[in-house]
């Protein structure tokens, strides 16, 4: 055999070269893996070379703002066609890149706030989309096929040897790191400031390359923060019903919230409805969850074990560290957050996910897709689907099982749980739009934005439950298509689905349980105002805290 | 848990504050005394065109009221609204109540009759003279979500007495006017914080624009009106002369600061960082410790 | 803006009552106001709406409403600023509830 | 018109009124009789200082010389629109020299407004609407807002508010709108200081802007709405 040997460590070597670019470039401007934020420019330049994989730090809530800036700084003509690795687009950069022909290729789970632009970009072909993730499925691509080269991060601070403290709020830190570092990547961070020694080392040094002071602490967002004096009416009677309905029905102990001010209500009314009910103890004592403000007061009032978290939430830090039986805390008292691992733990260790969505169809597919937005879901399709792979059994887990599977033979027959999918919507949102379709705009988006599928946040075969002000659905006991239709239609209140119910078939479903209105549980609707939340102001949640919570200004009105 | 004042509509802010069934409405919504105006721009009207009025009794004390309703056109007052209030303070010179107790929550005038709505906050406050001229208190109590703001925000110094809770607020121009006329840089109105602490109560309390704080709670409004009942001010050369000297030597000691936490500072306010977090319990204290530097 | 009207026939006679008012216009929201209107058999109903074209919205939402309680000899005024059909099904029920327990114009 | 001529116009040349940044303020003399004028210039924004200082006339004017009728004259874009107005309380400073004004007119000062320039807003309430009657020339601006800057706030299409303004007096820029809705008592054209000395002469005391705004059928339902709430 006479083929030339072949090289093992091709990428070791690659990173040797781009490390002795960087420091031939940083010269004395960099001391050990320190350097100036007016270096970053030529650091970049050094290390990164055309076609890399880049993971920006884009997280749900901190950002790595500086280096996002940094990026869009470089010559296109030097560093260009980067494929973009990052669970959110945040941030005008991130699509700066494209615009400028830095970066052309892009993988990613959430575009929130960028997703109308996004869209333009792809339509005008500067952006070619690989493929749109949940968190989950995105971080275990990253150790897979999709490892980036170099990473670029953000962390609280960082002493001499690169050791990072990450703060509350480490999110995705940790699985961008340890892909980037193990794989002979290269990782750059942004800090906030310089230490002796950090409080705790929620990094370790020698996976980090080079340490950057950025000029302004890092951009993070209370994205969980919702204020009960925005709380309707309506919201506070969904909100009993779903306690009475579903969460003292399966007896849910072990669970995880969308964001909204659906959810924010059943928060809030554990201390006071549903405390009424008797049910402290028996429902909500564990969640994966990030600090939510509104949770508080049940926390306070006893009911609540355990949380885990994605990621932090601005002002709940004092809260945080004077709650450490309740919260996941470091040594220094602060919180540890982790989205991949707090996003196994939605998946595999919850009996239920309750969340809003903006529309759901016939099917009960549910979809937050608008036309014109490429958006992606984030963590929710984890959260909100069934857990194929668990197998540990809890009550509320066998007995949604056990609806599905009563009464059917062949592969159905083998007992087997189920975890509760509850979709939570008002059945018009603002500016009456239904909430209820006949098809979901994503087949259309699908088609103008050439997805290989409609971008579906859940699928209508994982939801058990549809609740709206008229009612809750339980598709768990639809044993036809024809059921399942009628049962949203019977839930689907004055929209045109709605209307258009088969009425005799719905009071059939209502009959066998399948459909249960509010009186058919026993909510009476008079009893749905404000005064049963357990804070109705920002400022009550501070009450309820004993001062702990530290709302941003933006919440304030005292 | 207490009624909030705030989440209250305005009639049931009425009939909590009054002594039980006392309220009387006067044109009340039955009798459809609407806006002729807001039909013509395409805006559904009220049926009391955003006030209440009428009479009733206070701790046994006839009084007369108003209140505004601050989710119908931010409480905005146009020809019908404002004529309501003209009236009420009129029938006071007749009926002399031992209080006209208005409960002001307004962005000012009415922009969509803006005209009518102009000239009748001038009424409504020549109006409000007489009737202190002739000896009826006249008590603001301002703590709806809205504010008290423009025209309003005059109106309410022209009384006797103005009662606030922590999360009303008083002043003239809303934050958002001053943002787009002079910038972000002048008034930031999305920091809620700065918003509050420039025109909330608290502040108001500690430089003496209003007289009682007090909590979210429609019985603590009522409490504190009742303790200001028969109080009349004079409105005499004395008692102008000692307004202009209050508000001379307020421009002097502060004058310069640039927020309210250098005022509360140089008025002798231990904290001034804390006041934010302290109940409207605690800011009584602060002020009889310091009566003097606190107008 | 758009002006709706609609009768019912009913049974339940209310007799003769203060008028009733839950509610206010304002975004999202509606009042409702509920008056005698003596010797009719009819439920009326008079909407002012800021929102145009739901007139089927209302009609269904209103004959529930006239299927929970079936009014009659009563007249209802409605000012809507966009409120939802949760929204203006609970005024209704609210007013209505007000109606048998006999309080008079409240919140 | 510029305050000089407005004051030539209205009193020959012997008034001893002055200019102090944007204050008008001193004595002159009409048919025999001193009056006090009291005023801005310069479409003064009226700030703390301003309000405070006008109100110093005012009182002054009553202490030292009762009777002595007063008028104002008005031109204003308006509250001052500062941050630190607000923190200082500047609608007590404002309602200040309102009071200060019924006050004069209590102890039988009568009290003129004129707009002769512009007259904005908020500025407007507490000089020359708070006069026994205001006055206007016919090339003054009053208003509360401008129409597209109103058409964005109510969210009502411009164009439709244009064609409204057309025959309807209640929401447009236009010193005769506020004349048919009755806030104006009468434009002045000619000879200014004839006017002046009728105005002295004749204008009510009491507040009859409502009864004018109905007799002119610019404002028909406010006096008889009051009327309805004083005998219900």
């Amino acid at each position: 055999m006479n083929a030339p040997e072949r090289v093992w460590n091709q990428q070791a070597q690659s990173r040797a070269r781009r490390l002795a670019r960087a420091v031939a470039a940083l010269g004395n401007g960099l001391r050990g893996k320190r350097l100036a934020p007016e270096d970053v420019t030529k650091l970049l330049t050094a290390v990164l070379e055309p076609g890399d994989r880049v993971c920006l730090e884009g997280n749900n809530q901190k950002q790595a703002d500086f280096l996002a800036r940094a990026l869009t700084q470089l010559d296109p003509a030097q560093v260009h066609d980067l494929h973009m690795v990052q669970s959110v687009l945040a941030l005008p950069e991130h699509l700066d890149l494209f615009e400028l022909g830095i970066a052309s290729k892009l993988d990613f789970s959430f575009s929130g706030p960028q997703s109308a632009r996004l869209a333009k970009l792809v339509s005008a072909g500067q952006i070619q989309i690989g493929a749109i993730h949940t968190y989950l499925e995105l971080f275990s691509r990253y150790f897979v096929d999709l490892t980036p080269r170099v990473s670029l991060v953000c962390a609280q601070s960082a002493d001499a040897h690169g050791n990072l403290y990450t703060g509350a709020n480490t999110e995705d830190t940790p699985a961008i790191v340890e892909a980037t570092a193990f794989k002979s990547g290269i990782v750059i961070v942004q800090v906030n400031e310089l230490v002796d020694a950090v409080p705790r080392v929620d990094i370790p040094g020698d996976w980090v390359d080079f340490v950057i002071l950025a000029p302004k602490p890092n951009l993070i967002e209370p994205l969980f923060t919702r204020d009960p004096a925005q709380i309707s009416e309506i919201q506070v009677l969904m909100a009993m019903m779903a306690i009475k309905g579903i969460y003292a029905e399966y007896g849910v102990q072990r669970l995880n919230h969308g964001i909204g001010f659906d959810t924010a209500a059943i928060e809030l009314l554990l201390p006071t409805y549903a405390e009424s009910l008797g049910l402290k103890g028996k429902i909500c004592k564990h969640w994966a969850l990030n600090p939510h403000p509104a949770l508080i007061p049940a926390i306070e009032a006893g009911w609540v074990e355990s949380v885990h978290s994605f990621g932090s939430e601005l002002g709940m830090e004092n809260y945080i560290k004077a709650r450490p039986d309740v919260f996941f805390t470091g040594a220094d008292g602060s919180m540890r957050s982790n989205r991949a691992l707090c996003q196994a733990a939605g998946h595999y260790a919850c009996d239920m996910f309750i969340g809003s969505t903006l529309q759901i169809d016939l099917n009960g597919h549910s979809s937050t897709a608008t036309l014109g937005r490429i958006a992606g879901f984030g963590g929710a399709p984890n959260m909100g689907a069934d857990a194929r792979g668990r197998r540990h059994a809890t009550p509320a887990w066998l007995k949604a099982g056990a609806q599905a599977r009563q009464g059917r033979s062949g592969v159905w027959a083998m007992p087997r749980g189920q975890k509760l999918v509850v979709q939570i919507v008002e059945t018009f949102r603002e500016h009456m739009q239904p909430a209820f379709v006949e098809k979901l705009d994503a087949w259309q988006l699908a088609e103008q934005a050439h997805m290989e599928i409609p971008p579906v946040m859940i699928y209508g075969d994982d939801v058990t439950h549809i609740l709206t002000e008229e009612g809750i659905a339980n598709l768990l006991l639809c044993r036809t298509d024809e059921e399942r239709e009628q049962a949203i239609r019977g839930v689907a209140g004055y929209t045109p689905v709605g209307l258009a119910r088969n009425k005799r078939m719905v009071e059939n479903l209502r009959d066998r349980g399948v459909i249960q209105r509010a009186e058919d549980i026993g909510v009476d609707k008079r009893d749905a105002t404000r005064s049963l939340l357990a804070a109705r102001t920002m400022r009550d949640l501070v009450r309820a805290s004993g001062g702990l919570y530290d709302p941003p200004k933006r919440f304030r009105n005292w | 848990m207490n009624r909030s004042f705030a989440e209250s509509t305005a009639r049931a802010r009425v009939a909590h504050l009054l002594d039980a069934d006392s309220f009387q409405e006067i044109l009340g919504p039955a009798e459809r005394v609407v806006s002729p105006h807001l039909a013509l721009l395409g805006v559904p009207s009220s049926f009391d065109d955003g006030v209440v009025i009428g009479s009733g009794t206070l701790a046994g004390q006839a009084v007369l009221i108003a209140a505004q309703e601050g989710e119908f056109m931010g409480g905005g007052v146009g020809e019908v609204h404002g004529a309501k209030l003209v009236g009420l303070f009129k029938r006071a010179l007749r009926l002399q109540p031992a209080a006209v107790i208005v409960l002001a929550e307004s962005g000012g005038v009415r922009l969509h009759e803006a005209n009518a709505g102009l000239i009748a906050v001038s009424e409504v406050m020549r109006a409000l003279l007489d009737a202190r001229a002739h000896g009826i208190p006249v008590i603001m109590l301002i703590g709806g979500d809205n504010g008290c703001f423009g025209g309003m925000g005059l109106i309410a110094r022209c009384a006797d007495h103005v009662v606030m809770s922590d999360i009303g607020r008083l002043a003239m121009s809303g934050p958002e006017v001053i943002e787009s006329s002079n910038g972000v840089e002048e008034f930031d109105s999305r920091d809620r914080a700065l918003v509050w602490r420039t025109t909330g109560g608290k502040h108001r309390f500690l430089i003496g624009d209003c007289d009682v704080l007090v909590e979210d709670d429609v019985a603590a409004f009522r409490s504190a009106a009742i303790g200001l009942l028969g109080q009349s001010i004079p409105l005499n050369l004395a008692t102008m002369e000692a307004e202009h000297a209050l508000l001379s030597d307020r421009l002097t000691q502060y004058g310069d600061c640039r927020d309210a936490l250098d005022i509360w500072r140089r008025a002798g306010v231990p904290d001034p960082a804390l006041v934010a977090d302290l109940e409207a319990s605690e800011m009584q204290a602060l002020k009889t410790r310091k009566p003097k530097e606190l107008a | 803006m758009e002006q709706l009207h609609f009768h019912f026939v009913g049974q339940q006679t209310p007799g003769d009552f203060m008028p009733i008012l839950v509610g206010v216009v304002g975004s999202g929201n509606l009042e409702v106001m509920l008056e005698p209107s003596a010797d009719s058999p009819e439920c009326r109903v008079d909407i002012t709406t800021s929102a145009r074209g739901f007139a089927p919205i209302w009609a269904a939402v209103l004959q529930d409403f006239h299927e929970r309680h079936g009014l009659a000899g009563i007249s209802i005024s409605i000012n809507d600023m966009g409120a939802t059909p949760a929204v203006v099904s609970l005024r209704l029920d609210q007013a209505a509830a007000e109606l048998s327990s006999g309080t008079g114009i409240t919140s | 018109m510029n305050w000089e001529p407005l004051l030539l116009a209205l009193f020959g040349a012997a008034h001893r009124v002055t200019r102090d940044g944007d204050l008008l303020s001193g004595t002159a003399e009409v048919k025999g009789r001193t009056v006090m004028v009291v005023g801005t210039t310069n479409h003064a924004a009226i700030g703390v200082e301003l309000a405070l200082a006008q109100a110093r006339v005012v009182l002054d004017t009553a202490r030292e010389h009762p009777g002595r009728p007063i008028v104002l004259l008005v031109d204003t874009q308006g509250q001052r629109l500062r941050h630190r107005d607000e923190l200082l309380g500047i609608n007590r400073y404002m309602a200040h020299l309102g009071c200060c004004i019924e006050l004069a007119r209590r102890q039988q000062h009568r009290v003129i407004g004129l707009v002769y320039d512009q007259a904005l807003s908020g500025g407007f309430i507490t000089s020359g609407l708070i006069a026994d009657a205001c006055y206007a020339l016919p090339e003054a601006e009053i208003r509360v807002m401008r129409l597209p800057a109103m058409a964005r706030v109510t969210k009502i299409d411009e164009a439709r508010l244009t064609e409204l303004s057309k025959s309807n007096p209640v929401f447009a820029p236009g010193v005769e709108n506020f004349v048919a809705m009755g806030g104006i008592r009468a434009l002045w054209t000619g000879d200014l200081q004839a006017q002046l000395i009728a105005a002295l002469d004749e204008s009510p005391t009491p507040d009859q802007r409502a009864a004018d705004g109905a007799a002119r059928g610019g404002r028909q339902l406010a006096a008889q709405v009051t009327a309805r709430v004083i005998s219900a």
